[in-house]
Protein backbone atom coordinates (compact mmCIF):
# COMPACT_ATOMS: atom_id res chain seq x y z
CA UNK A 1 0.00 0.00 0.00
CA UNK A 2 1.67 3.14 -1.30
CA UNK A 3 -0.14 5.52 1.18
CA UNK A 4 0.82 3.30 4.30
CA UNK A 5 4.46 3.45 3.39
CA UNK A 6 6.61 2.01 6.96
CA UNK A 7 8.45 5.72 8.28
CA UNK A 8 11.82 5.78 10.16
CA UNK A 9 10.79 8.81 12.34
CA UNK A 10 14.50 9.55 14.02
CA UNK A 11 15.02 12.84 16.58
CA UNK A 12 17.90 13.64 18.85
CA UNK A 13 16.23 16.86 21.16
CA UNK A 14 17.17 18.47 24.15
CA UNK A 15 13.25 19.16 24.25
CA UNK A 16 11.86 16.97 26.62
CA UNK A 17 10.18 13.44 24.75
CA UNK A 18 6.56 12.26 25.16
CA UNK A 19 5.40 8.70 25.16
CA UNK A 20 1.83 10.34 23.66
CA UNK A 21 4.02 11.66 21.22
CA UNK A 22 5.96 8.60 19.79
CA UNK A 23 2.51 6.60 20.19
CA UNK A 24 0.87 8.38 17.90
CA UNK A 25 3.76 8.89 15.41
CA UNK A 26 3.82 5.24 14.67
CA UNK A 27 -0.25 4.92 14.88
CA UNK A 28 -1.68 3.18 11.83
CA UNK A 29 -4.77 1.86 10.51
CA UNK A 30 -3.73 -1.56 9.99
CA UNK A 31 -2.00 -2.28 12.90
CA UNK A 32 -3.13 -3.93 15.71
CA UNK A 33 0.37 -3.36 18.00
CA UNK A 34 2.32 -0.68 19.29
CA UNK A 35 5.35 -1.55 21.57
CA UNK A 36 7.24 1.42 23.63
CA UNK A 37 9.90 1.55 25.33
CA UNK A 38 11.22 4.45 27.64
CA UNK A 39 14.67 4.69 29.31
CA UNK A 40 14.42 6.82 32.19
CA UNK A 41 16.91 8.73 34.27
CA UNK A 42 17.48 6.75 38.00
CA UNK A 43 17.85 8.59 41.24
CA UNK A 44 21.06 6.58 42.15
CA UNK A 45 24.12 4.67 41.06
CA UNK A 46 26.10 2.28 43.62
CA UNK A 47 24.79 4.15 46.73
CA UNK A 48 25.12 7.94 44.93
CA UNK A 49 22.52 9.96 44.32
CA UNK A 50 22.17 10.91 40.84
CA UNK A 51 20.56 14.60 40.42
CA UNK A 52 20.29 14.25 36.79
CA UNK A 53 21.76 13.46 33.55
CA UNK A 54 24.03 14.94 30.94
CA UNK A 55 24.01 13.20 27.32
CA UNK A 56 25.62 14.10 24.55
CA UNK A 57 25.81 12.92 20.76
CA UNK A 58 27.86 12.88 17.45
CA UNK A 59 24.56 13.83 16.01
CA UNK A 60 25.17 12.76 12.68
CA UNK A 61 26.46 9.97 12.79
CA UNK A 62 24.48 8.84 15.29
CA UNK A 63 21.34 9.83 13.31
CA UNK A 64 23.17 7.79 10.89
CA UNK A 65 23.58 4.26 12.89
CA UNK A 66 19.76 4.90 14.46
CA UNK A 67 18.72 4.81 10.31
CA UNK A 68 21.12 1.58 9.93
CA UNK A 69 19.03 0.17 13.20
CA UNK A 70 15.53 0.49 11.68
CA UNK A 71 16.89 -0.88 8.33
CA UNK A 72 17.82 -3.90 10.30
CA UNK A 73 14.50 -3.70 12.18
CA UNK A 74 12.70 -3.51 8.49
CA UNK A 75 14.76 -6.80 7.34
CA UNK A 76 14.39 -8.96 10.97
CA UNK A 77 10.52 -8.09 11.07
CA UNK A 78 9.20 -7.49 7.16
CA UNK A 79 5.42 -6.63 8.92
CA UNK A 80 6.89 -3.81 11.03
CA UNK A 81 5.13 -0.76 10.27
CA UNK A 82 6.48 2.51 11.67
CA UNK A 83 9.66 2.77 13.99
CA UNK A 84 9.92 6.19 15.85
CA UNK A 85 13.19 6.88 17.83
CA UNK A 86 13.69 9.61 19.30
CA UNK A 87 16.79 10.26 22.17
CA UNK A 88 16.97 13.48 24.52
CA UNK A 89 20.49 15.25 24.34
CA UNK A 90 22.05 17.86 27.15
CA UNK A 91 20.37 17.48 30.35
CA UNK A 92 17.86 15.09 31.58
CA UNK A 93 15.92 15.46 35.35
CA UNK A 94 15.73 12.17 37.37
CA UNK A 95 12.66 10.60 36.07
CA UNK A 96 12.46 11.75 32.91
CA UNK A 97 12.52 10.36 29.74
CA UNK A 98 16.55 10.06 27.71
CA UNK A 99 15.21 7.45 25.05
CA UNK A 100 11.43 5.94 23.56
CA UNK A 101 11.40 3.43 21.01
CA UNK A 102 8.01 2.92 19.35
CA UNK A 103 7.29 0.50 16.64
CA UNK A 104 4.01 -0.68 15.25
CA UNK A 105 2.78 -3.55 13.42
CA UNK A 106 -0.10 -5.53 12.69
CA UNK A 107 0.66 -8.44 15.37
CA UNK A 108 2.12 -8.05 18.71
CA UNK A 109 4.98 -10.21 18.50
CA UNK A 110 7.15 -8.38 16.13
CA UNK A 111 7.22 -4.93 17.42
CA UNK A 112 7.96 -6.13 20.93
CA UNK A 113 10.77 -8.19 19.57
CA UNK A 114 11.72 -5.33 17.73
CA UNK A 115 11.21 -2.63 20.68
CA UNK A 116 14.04 -5.43 22.59
CA UNK A 117 16.30 -5.22 19.70
CA UNK A 118 16.12 -1.29 19.32
CA UNK A 119 17.47 -0.78 22.70
CA UNK A 120 20.19 -3.14 22.93
CA UNK A 121 21.03 -2.13 19.83
CA UNK A 122 21.16 1.55 20.19
CA UNK A 123 22.97 1.40 23.47
CA UNK A 124 25.90 -0.98 21.34
CA UNK A 125 25.83 1.14 18.57
CA UNK A 126 24.87 4.74 18.71
CA UNK A 127 27.54 7.51 19.39
CA UNK A 128 26.55 8.81 22.35
CA UNK A 129 27.43 9.57 25.32
CA UNK A 130 25.80 10.07 29.54
CA UNK A 131 27.66 11.61 32.21
CA UNK A 132 25.76 11.20 35.70
CA UNK A 133 25.85 14.56 37.91
CA UNK A 134 25.89 13.06 41.59
CA UNK A 135 24.94 15.02 44.79
CA UNK A 136 28.05 14.88 46.02
CA UNK A 137 31.07 13.26 44.17
CA UNK A 138 33.00 13.67 40.46
CA UNK A 139 30.43 13.84 38.25
CA UNK A 140 31.21 10.27 35.97
CA UNK A 141 31.20 9.62 32.40
CA UNK A 142 29.07 5.63 31.93
CA UNK A 143 29.33 3.16 30.16
CA UNK A 144 27.07 0.61 28.50
CA UNK A 145 27.82 -3.17 29.89
CA UNK A 146 26.07 -5.24 27.49
CA UNK B 1 54.71 11.64 1.41
CA UNK B 2 51.07 12.66 1.16
CA UNK B 3 49.41 14.56 4.18
CA UNK B 4 46.03 15.33 4.48
CA UNK B 5 44.68 17.84 7.11
CA UNK B 6 41.85 16.36 8.99
CA UNK B 7 39.24 17.72 11.95
CA UNK B 8 39.42 15.80 14.69
CA UNK B 9 35.99 15.82 17.06
CA UNK B 10 36.46 15.09 20.71
CA UNK B 11 33.43 13.18 22.58
CA UNK B 12 32.34 12.61 25.95
CA UNK B 13 35.92 11.95 28.38
CA UNK B 14 38.19 12.30 25.61
CA UNK B 15 36.65 16.33 25.26
CA UNK B 16 37.20 16.83 28.72
CA UNK B 17 40.93 15.35 28.64
CA UNK B 18 42.15 17.31 25.82
CA UNK B 19 39.51 20.42 26.81
CA UNK B 20 38.76 20.11 23.29
CA UNK B 21 35.99 19.58 20.89
CA UNK B 22 37.79 19.62 18.05
CA UNK B 23 40.89 20.19 16.48
CA UNK B 24 42.89 20.41 12.88
CA UNK B 25 45.61 18.08 12.22
CA UNK B 26 47.89 17.43 9.38
CA UNK B 27 48.90 13.67 9.22
CA UNK B 28 50.02 11.13 6.73
CA UNK B 29 47.66 9.93 4.74
CA UNK B 30 48.17 6.45 4.49
CA UNK B 31 48.57 6.61 8.24
CA UNK B 32 46.97 3.43 10.44
CA UNK B 33 44.28 4.38 13.18
CA UNK B 34 46.79 3.16 15.57
CA UNK B 35 48.97 5.50 14.83
CA UNK B 36 46.57 8.13 14.63
CA UNK B 37 46.18 7.25 18.13
CA UNK B 38 49.53 7.46 19.18
CA UNK B 39 49.58 10.97 17.49
CA UNK B 40 47.04 12.10 19.41
CA UNK B 41 48.44 10.70 22.60
CA UNK B 42 51.64 12.25 22.22
CA UNK B 43 49.65 15.94 21.68
CA UNK B 44 47.25 15.03 24.75
CA UNK B 45 49.19 12.79 27.22
CA UNK B 46 46.20 12.40 28.83
CA UNK B 47 43.94 10.72 26.18
CA UNK B 48 46.26 7.53 27.43
CA UNK B 49 44.01 6.12 29.77
CA UNK B 50 41.07 5.89 27.31
CA UNK B 51 43.54 3.35 25.13
CA UNK B 52 42.26 0.36 26.01
CA UNK B 53 38.55 1.80 25.83
CA UNK B 54 38.68 3.63 22.62
CA UNK B 55 38.09 3.08 18.80
CA UNK B 56 37.76 6.10 16.02
CA UNK B 57 35.18 6.70 13.71
CA UNK B 58 36.33 7.59 10.20
CA UNK B 59 33.62 9.16 8.01
CA UNK B 60 31.01 8.45 10.22
CA UNK B 61 31.86 5.09 10.37
CA UNK B 62 33.63 2.86 13.22
CA UNK B 63 37.15 1.62 13.02
CA UNK B 64 39.00 0.04 15.67
CA UNK B 65 42.62 0.98 17.08
CA UNK B 66 44.57 -1.51 14.27
CA UNK B 67 47.56 -1.73 11.87
CA UNK B 68 44.92 -0.49 8.77
CA UNK B 69 45.70 2.46 6.67
CA UNK B 70 42.78 4.82 7.15
CA UNK B 71 42.97 6.08 3.69
CA UNK B 72 42.34 9.70 4.72
CA UNK B 73 41.44 12.67 2.26
CA UNK B 74 41.65 16.15 2.99
CA UNK B 75 39.14 17.34 5.01
CA UNK B 76 37.95 13.77 6.92
CA UNK B 77 36.17 14.30 9.90
CA UNK B 78 38.51 11.34 12.52
CA UNK B 79 35.83 11.30 15.33
CA UNK B 80 37.38 9.71 19.14
CA UNK B 81 34.47 7.53 20.40
CA UNK B 82 35.01 6.81 24.24
CA UNK B 83 32.79 3.91 25.28
CA UNK B 84 29.03 4.57 24.49
CA UNK B 85 26.60 5.13 26.98
CA UNK B 86 23.51 6.07 25.43
CA UNK B 87 20.15 4.92 26.03
CA UNK C 1 11.92 0.96 50.37
CA UNK C 2 8.72 1.11 51.82
CA UNK C 3 8.06 4.07 50.59
CA UNK C 4 8.64 3.17 47.11
CA UNK C 5 6.35 -0.45 47.33
CA UNK C 6 6.02 -1.99 43.90
CA UNK C 7 1.81 -0.76 42.97
CA UNK C 8 -0.46 -3.12 40.66
CA UNK C 9 -2.66 -0.91 38.46
CA UNK C 10 -5.66 -2.23 37.33
CA UNK C 11 -8.27 -0.19 35.28
CA UNK C 12 -11.10 -1.73 33.23
CA UNK C 13 -12.97 1.80 31.86
CA UNK C 14 -14.91 2.79 28.58
CA UNK C 15 -12.72 6.03 28.66
CA UNK C 16 -10.16 6.65 26.14
CA UNK C 17 -6.81 5.33 27.34
CA UNK C 18 -3.71 7.58 27.15
CA UNK C 19 0.11 5.87 26.90
CA UNK C 20 0.95 8.93 28.99
CA UNK C 21 -1.03 8.12 31.46
CA UNK C 22 -0.02 5.20 31.78
CA UNK C 23 3.86 5.83 31.47
CA UNK C 24 3.53 7.94 34.48
CA UNK C 25 1.40 5.71 36.56
CA UNK C 26 4.81 3.38 36.57
CA UNK C 27 7.13 6.56 36.63
CA UNK C 28 9.79 5.92 39.51
CA UNK C 29 12.59 7.50 40.62
CA UNK C 30 14.95 4.11 41.16
CA UNK C 31 13.73 2.43 37.65
CA UNK C 32 15.64 3.08 34.86
CA UNK C 33 13.18 1.52 32.32
CA UNK C 34 9.09 1.37 31.22
CA UNK C 35 8.05 -0.88 28.75
CA UNK C 36 4.68 -0.09 27.37
CA UNK C 37 2.18 -2.38 25.02
CA UNK C 38 -0.63 -0.56 23.50
CA UNK C 39 -3.18 -2.84 21.38
CA UNK C 40 -5.18 -0.88 18.51
CA UNK C 41 -8.03 -1.48 16.31
CA UNK C 42 -7.11 -2.58 13.33
CA UNK C 43 -9.08 -1.62 10.30
CA UNK C 44 -9.36 -4.78 8.58
CA UNK C 45 -9.74 -8.31 9.11
CA UNK C 46 -9.78 -11.42 6.18
CA UNK C 47 -10.33 -8.27 3.27
CA UNK C 48 -13.35 -7.04 5.43
CA UNK C 49 -13.08 -3.17 6.31
CA UNK C 50 -13.27 -2.53 10.32
CA UNK C 51 -15.64 0.41 11.43
CA UNK C 52 -14.82 -0.50 15.59
CA UNK C 53 -15.23 -2.68 17.80
CA UNK C 54 -17.12 -3.39 21.08
CA UNK C 55 -15.36 -4.97 24.00
CA UNK C 56 -17.58 -6.61 27.17
CA UNK C 57 -16.52 -8.26 30.38
CA UNK C 58 -17.13 -10.07 33.08
CA UNK C 59 -15.67 -6.94 35.13
CA UNK C 60 -15.36 -8.60 38.70
CA UNK C 61 -13.30 -11.82 37.20
CA UNK C 62 -11.34 -9.92 34.29
CA UNK C 63 -10.14 -7.27 37.60
CA UNK C 64 -8.96 -10.77 39.54
CA UNK C 65 -7.08 -12.61 36.35
CA UNK C 66 -5.59 -9.21 35.83
CA UNK C 67 -4.55 -9.01 39.37
CA UNK C 68 -3.16 -12.74 39.52
CA UNK C 69 -1.06 -11.57 35.98
CA UNK C 70 0.67 -9.17 38.22
CA UNK C 71 1.59 -11.21 41.02
CA UNK C 72 3.12 -14.04 38.48
CA UNK C 73 5.10 -11.07 36.71
CA UNK C 74 6.02 -9.94 40.30
CA UNK C 75 7.25 -13.73 40.86
CA UNK C 76 9.14 -14.46 37.51
CA UNK C 77 10.41 -10.78 37.50
CA UNK C 78 10.76 -9.79 41.06
CA UNK C 79 12.70 -6.78 40.42
CA UNK C 80 9.71 -5.55 38.34
CA UNK C 81 8.65 -2.24 40.33
CA UNK C 82 5.03 -0.70 39.02
CA UNK C 83 2.49 -2.50 36.91
CA UNK C 84 -0.41 -0.49 34.96
CA UNK C 85 -2.75 -2.37 32.61
CA UNK C 86 -5.83 -0.48 31.00
CA UNK C 87 -8.25 -2.25 29.32
CA UNK C 88 -11.03 -0.32 27.07
CA UNK C 89 -14.47 -1.17 27.50
CA UNK C 90 -17.48 -0.39 25.03
CA UNK C 91 -17.17 1.08 21.37
CA UNK C 92 -13.32 1.64 20.59
CA UNK C 93 -13.10 3.04 17.33
CA UNK C 94 -10.18 2.50 14.71
CA UNK C 95 -6.89 2.85 15.47
CA UNK C 96 -7.81 3.41 18.99
CA UNK C 97 -5.88 1.69 22.00
CA UNK C 98 -8.16 -1.34 23.59
CA UNK C 99 -5.28 -2.52 26.20
CA UNK C 100 -2.37 -0.78 27.53
CA UNK C 101 0.12 -2.79 29.69
CA UNK C 102 3.17 -0.43 31.72
CA UNK C 103 5.68 -2.06 33.87
CA UNK C 104 8.47 -0.10 35.15
CA UNK C 105 11.28 -2.21 36.49
CA UNK C 106 15.39 -0.96 37.57
CA UNK C 107 17.00 -2.41 33.95
CA UNK C 108 15.07 -2.68 30.80
CA UNK C 109 15.71 -6.27 29.91
CA UNK C 110 12.62 -7.48 33.02
CA UNK C 111 10.11 -4.65 32.05
CA UNK C 112 10.35 -5.78 28.69
CA UNK C 113 10.23 -9.45 28.73
CA UNK C 114 7.07 -9.07 31.64
CA UNK C 115 5.03 -6.45 29.62
CA UNK C 116 5.13 -9.61 26.80
CA UNK C 117 4.33 -12.21 29.38
CA UNK C 118 1.52 -9.84 30.32
CA UNK C 119 -0.33 -9.09 26.82
CA UNK C 120 0.15 -12.79 26.02
CA UNK C 121 -1.21 -14.35 29.06
CA UNK C 122 -4.01 -11.02 29.26
CA UNK C 123 -5.35 -12.33 26.29
CA UNK C 124 -5.08 -16.21 27.01
CA UNK C 125 -6.82 -15.86 30.78
CA UNK C 126 -8.40 -12.46 31.03
CA UNK C 127 -13.04 -12.80 30.23
CA UNK C 128 -13.10 -10.05 27.82
CA UNK C 129 -14.37 -10.46 24.55
CA UNK C 130 -14.69 -8.56 21.31
CA UNK C 131 -17.19 -8.10 18.70
CA UNK C 132 -16.02 -6.85 14.99
CA UNK C 133 -18.23 -4.33 13.07
CA UNK C 134 -17.62 -4.33 9.50
CA UNK C 135 -18.29 -1.92 7.13
CA UNK C 136 -20.81 -4.81 5.60
CA UNK C 137 -21.83 -8.10 7.12
CA UNK C 138 -22.50 -9.30 10.36
CA UNK C 139 -20.54 -8.36 13.65
CA UNK C 140 -18.31 -11.28 14.64
CA UNK C 141 -17.01 -12.00 18.00
CA UNK C 142 -13.34 -12.56 17.78
CA UNK C 143 -11.42 -15.70 19.46
CA UNK C 144 -7.71 -14.95 20.53
CA UNK C 145 -5.53 -18.10 18.52
CA UNK C 146 -3.03 -17.84 20.83
CA UNK D 1 -31.30 -33.95 46.25
CA UNK D 2 -29.91 -30.94 47.61
CA UNK D 3 -31.01 -27.90 45.39
CA UNK D 4 -29.69 -24.71 44.71
CA UNK D 5 -31.00 -21.56 43.19
CA UNK D 6 -27.49 -20.13 41.09
CA UNK D 7 -27.28 -17.09 39.18
CA UNK D 8 -26.29 -17.99 35.84
CA UNK D 9 -24.51 -14.90 33.24
CA UNK D 10 -24.32 -15.14 29.93
CA UNK D 11 -21.02 -12.95 27.61
CA UNK D 12 -20.39 -12.26 24.47
CA UNK D 13 -21.71 -14.69 21.49
CA UNK D 14 -23.98 -16.75 24.55
CA UNK D 15 -25.79 -13.63 25.32
CA UNK D 16 -26.77 -13.27 22.24
CA UNK D 17 -27.47 -16.89 21.32
CA UNK D 18 -29.77 -16.95 24.48
CA UNK D 19 -30.91 -13.21 24.11
CA UNK D 20 -30.08 -12.88 28.08
CA UNK D 21 -27.50 -11.83 29.75
CA UNK D 22 -28.73 -13.19 33.39
CA UNK D 23 -30.78 -15.65 34.66
CA UNK D 24 -31.75 -17.54 38.01
CA UNK D 25 -32.08 -21.53 37.55
CA UNK D 26 -32.55 -23.92 40.51
CA UNK D 27 -30.74 -26.60 39.55
CA UNK D 28 -29.07 -30.18 42.11
CA UNK D 29 -26.24 -28.73 43.85
CA UNK D 30 -23.87 -31.83 43.23
CA UNK D 31 -24.22 -31.11 39.28
CA UNK D 32 -21.40 -31.41 37.36
CA UNK D 33 -20.10 -28.76 35.23
CA UNK D 34 -21.00 -30.81 32.06
CA UNK D 35 -24.77 -31.81 33.41
CA UNK D 36 -25.13 -28.06 34.23
CA UNK D 37 -24.26 -26.99 30.38
CA UNK D 38 -27.02 -30.06 28.93
CA UNK D 39 -29.12 -28.23 31.18
CA UNK D 40 -28.28 -24.93 29.97
CA UNK D 41 -28.67 -26.37 26.35
CA UNK D 42 -31.77 -27.56 27.18
CA UNK D 43 -33.23 -24.46 27.98
CA UNK D 44 -31.35 -22.55 25.14
CA UNK D 45 -31.14 -25.23 22.05
CA UNK D 46 -28.70 -22.13 20.28
CA UNK D 47 -26.18 -22.92 22.79
CA UNK D 48 -25.26 -26.01 21.11
CA UNK D 49 -22.94 -23.76 19.02
CA UNK D 50 -20.62 -23.34 21.56
CA UNK D 51 -20.39 -26.66 23.07
CA UNK D 52 -17.09 -27.72 21.91
CA UNK D 53 -15.34 -24.00 22.74
CA UNK D 54 -17.44 -23.07 26.40
CA UNK D 55 -16.14 -23.32 29.88
CA UNK D 56 -17.46 -22.38 32.78
CA UNK D 57 -16.81 -20.04 35.44
CA UNK D 58 -17.86 -20.79 38.98
CA UNK D 59 -17.43 -17.94 41.64
CA UNK D 60 -14.67 -16.31 39.19
CA UNK D 61 -12.62 -19.78 38.75
CA UNK D 62 -13.19 -21.50 35.15
CA UNK D 63 -13.86 -24.96 35.08
CA UNK D 64 -13.93 -26.85 32.04
CA UNK D 65 -16.99 -28.84 31.17
CA UNK D 66 -16.70 -32.57 32.88
CA UNK D 67 -17.60 -35.03 34.76
CA UNK D 68 -16.46 -33.56 37.99
CA UNK D 69 -18.99 -32.25 40.83
CA UNK D 70 -19.33 -28.37 41.19
CA UNK D 71 -20.26 -28.23 44.73
CA UNK D 72 -22.43 -25.28 44.06
CA UNK D 73 -24.05 -23.04 47.10
CA UNK D 74 -26.66 -20.69 47.18
CA UNK D 75 -26.99 -17.60 45.46
CA UNK D 76 -23.50 -18.80 43.36
CA UNK D 77 -22.16 -17.23 40.35
CA UNK D 78 -21.94 -18.89 37.13
CA UNK D 79 -20.77 -17.62 34.20
CA UNK D 80 -20.67 -18.70 30.37
CA UNK D 81 -17.33 -18.38 28.79
CA UNK D 82 -17.03 -18.36 25.28
CA UNK D 83 -13.75 -18.27 23.64
CA UNK D 84 -11.69 -15.35 24.92
CA UNK D 85 -10.67 -12.20 22.44
CA UNK D 86 -9.35 -9.49 25.00
CA UNK D 87 -6.44 -7.38 24.17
Amino acid sequence: MAADQGQDLITLTTDKLSADGVSESVTCPSCGAISLFIGTTRDNFEGKKVIRLEYEAYIPMAESELRKICSDIRTKWPSVRHICIQHRLGVVPVTEASVIIGISSPHRSESLEAVKYGIDTLKATVPIWKKEIYESGQPCWKENKE
Amino acid sequence: MNTEQVSVLYFAKSAELTGLKAENITVPSNITSLQLWQDLETRHPRLSVLRDQVVLAVRQEYVPLCAQPLSLREGDEVAIIPPLSGG
